[in-house]
């Protein structure tokens, strides 16, 4: 798994690509748990080089998606890859998430 | 028909990935098609992951034995473990709160959507078994 | 000339490609006036179908920049061609301008 | 060397575009590189844009006369118009005040950033004259 933050002015785009497993899905956590511990709460997940999610990469999405709807802000899915696309809808989360097909329009959401 | 196929691995989360390796390779060999191969992937990776978490308790605490045989038609996947016993009768389907956001039960869920069949079973000298059945189309 | 304009919860994002001569650039004065008579004062115009731009068309672009800018907004560039960024630096307008080489950050600028 | 080809085009702003391919396609004979190509483009257009602005004062007062030829390893161009006697000596280089923001003058600059040489002239019988000079690499 990789991740990679850029941040702009109000919103930071958190691009994350491989496999979010229980086995890397804590790393994704601490990410997250960087940007809202430092009052960033308006945050576009862009899932589109992910070639797998697992319970364990949902959890952390939600769990940050908490944490910032707490203040005001949202956790929003751009691109997500195919594979996102059904756990999402698997687990339900689909309609929990708002979810962009491109990248601009997730920052421009904000 | 075919003899099971075993691989076992140590109870940490950075070894399931090759748990559900060998379990793809088995799907692909068994000729089951890309979505198929997809679910069972996911089943494999979520039951491990319980197994850490629920029936170990935490990592490192035991192995993990997956195993992975063609019968009647069906890719069945066993995953045993040596940790508490386990009866997900009493577990709920998940509930997602959109207000609250709480989540969990989310792993069971997926076992049971994507397989055709998913059933745990315990015994003193074997421990835990999980058993999980994918029909092949 | 072709544009087309998305907008977005704060950012109008305009999208202009083909030629910009004297002959189309009161269409691009149009696109922008209407957006700014809206009270919309954060554009970011992308660029990079623009396959030819003469002054008349950055007398077009700079007149929303200046009515953006006294409402607090700004008209920000993204993806420049070639050939406009060379008409830019031309007329000394890559230093008035701020200039992104993707539309995410651009629109992530405001 | 060669004779001078020329068009002439209606004082309207949607039609400079053919001036300009009419000029672009003179170039590429003449041999000019894809850069000194876009120079070109670019006088002809603020050129004729200028005339129907300034000279004439609005669209559908006079024709525009283009020409092109190649001249002692130079590529020329002439535009010719009827209207208002023009001389450029008294404008001033463009300024671009950050602040302000008040644009003008730009089309002159560009004539003479892009080409090597730009020069005006009027005469009763034949109006204004603009010879513009690109040297051929
Ligand atoms: N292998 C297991 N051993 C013991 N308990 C388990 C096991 N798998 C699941 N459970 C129990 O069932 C509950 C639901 O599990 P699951 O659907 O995977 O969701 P989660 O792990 O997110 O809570 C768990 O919280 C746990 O109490
Ligand atoms: N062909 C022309 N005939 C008459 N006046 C001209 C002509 N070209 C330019 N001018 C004068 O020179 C000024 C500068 O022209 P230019 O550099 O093209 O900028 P702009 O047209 O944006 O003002 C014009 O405002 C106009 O007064």
């Amino acid at each position: 798994m990789e991740i990679s933050v850029q941040s702009f002015k109000r919103v930071e785009l958190l691009s994350v690509s491989g496999r979010i497993d229980s086995g890397t899905a804590p790393q994704l956590e601490e990410s997250l748990r960087q940007l809202t511990d430092n009052g960033r709460h308006r945050i576009v997940a862009e899932l589109s080089g992910v070639s797998y999610m697992s319970s364990a990469g949902l959890r952390a999405l939600v769990g940050a998606l908490r944490e910032c709807k707490k203040h005001g802000g949202e956790v929003v899915i751009a691109t997500p890859s195919e594979r996102v696309a059904d756990v999402l809808k698997l687990a339900g989360l689909d309609a929990v998430f708002q979810v962009f097909g491109d990248t601009v329009s997730a920052v421009g959401s904000f | 028909m075919g003899r099971p196929r075993r691989l076992t691995i140590p109870g940490r989360y950075n070894k399931i990935r090759r748990a559900c390796a060998f379990v793809v390779a088995g799907a692909k060999k068994a000729g089951l098609d890309q979505k198929a191969i997809d679910d069972v992937e996911l089943a494999c990776d979520e039951a491990c992951s319980n197994v850490i978490e629920h029936a170990y308790e935490g990592e490192g605490r035991g192995p993990i034995e997956v195993s992975w045989q063609v019968q009647d038609q069906s890719f069945v996947i066993t995953v045993r473990d040596r940790g508490r016993p386990f009866n997900p009768d009493g577990v709920a389907t998940p509930h997602i709160d959109p207000d609250d956001l709480k989540i969990g039960g989310l792993g069971l869920h997926f076992m049971r959507q994507v397989m055709d069949q998913v059933s745990f079973s315990f015994n003193e000298n074997h421990g835990n078994t999980l058993v999980m059945v994918k029909r092949i189309a």
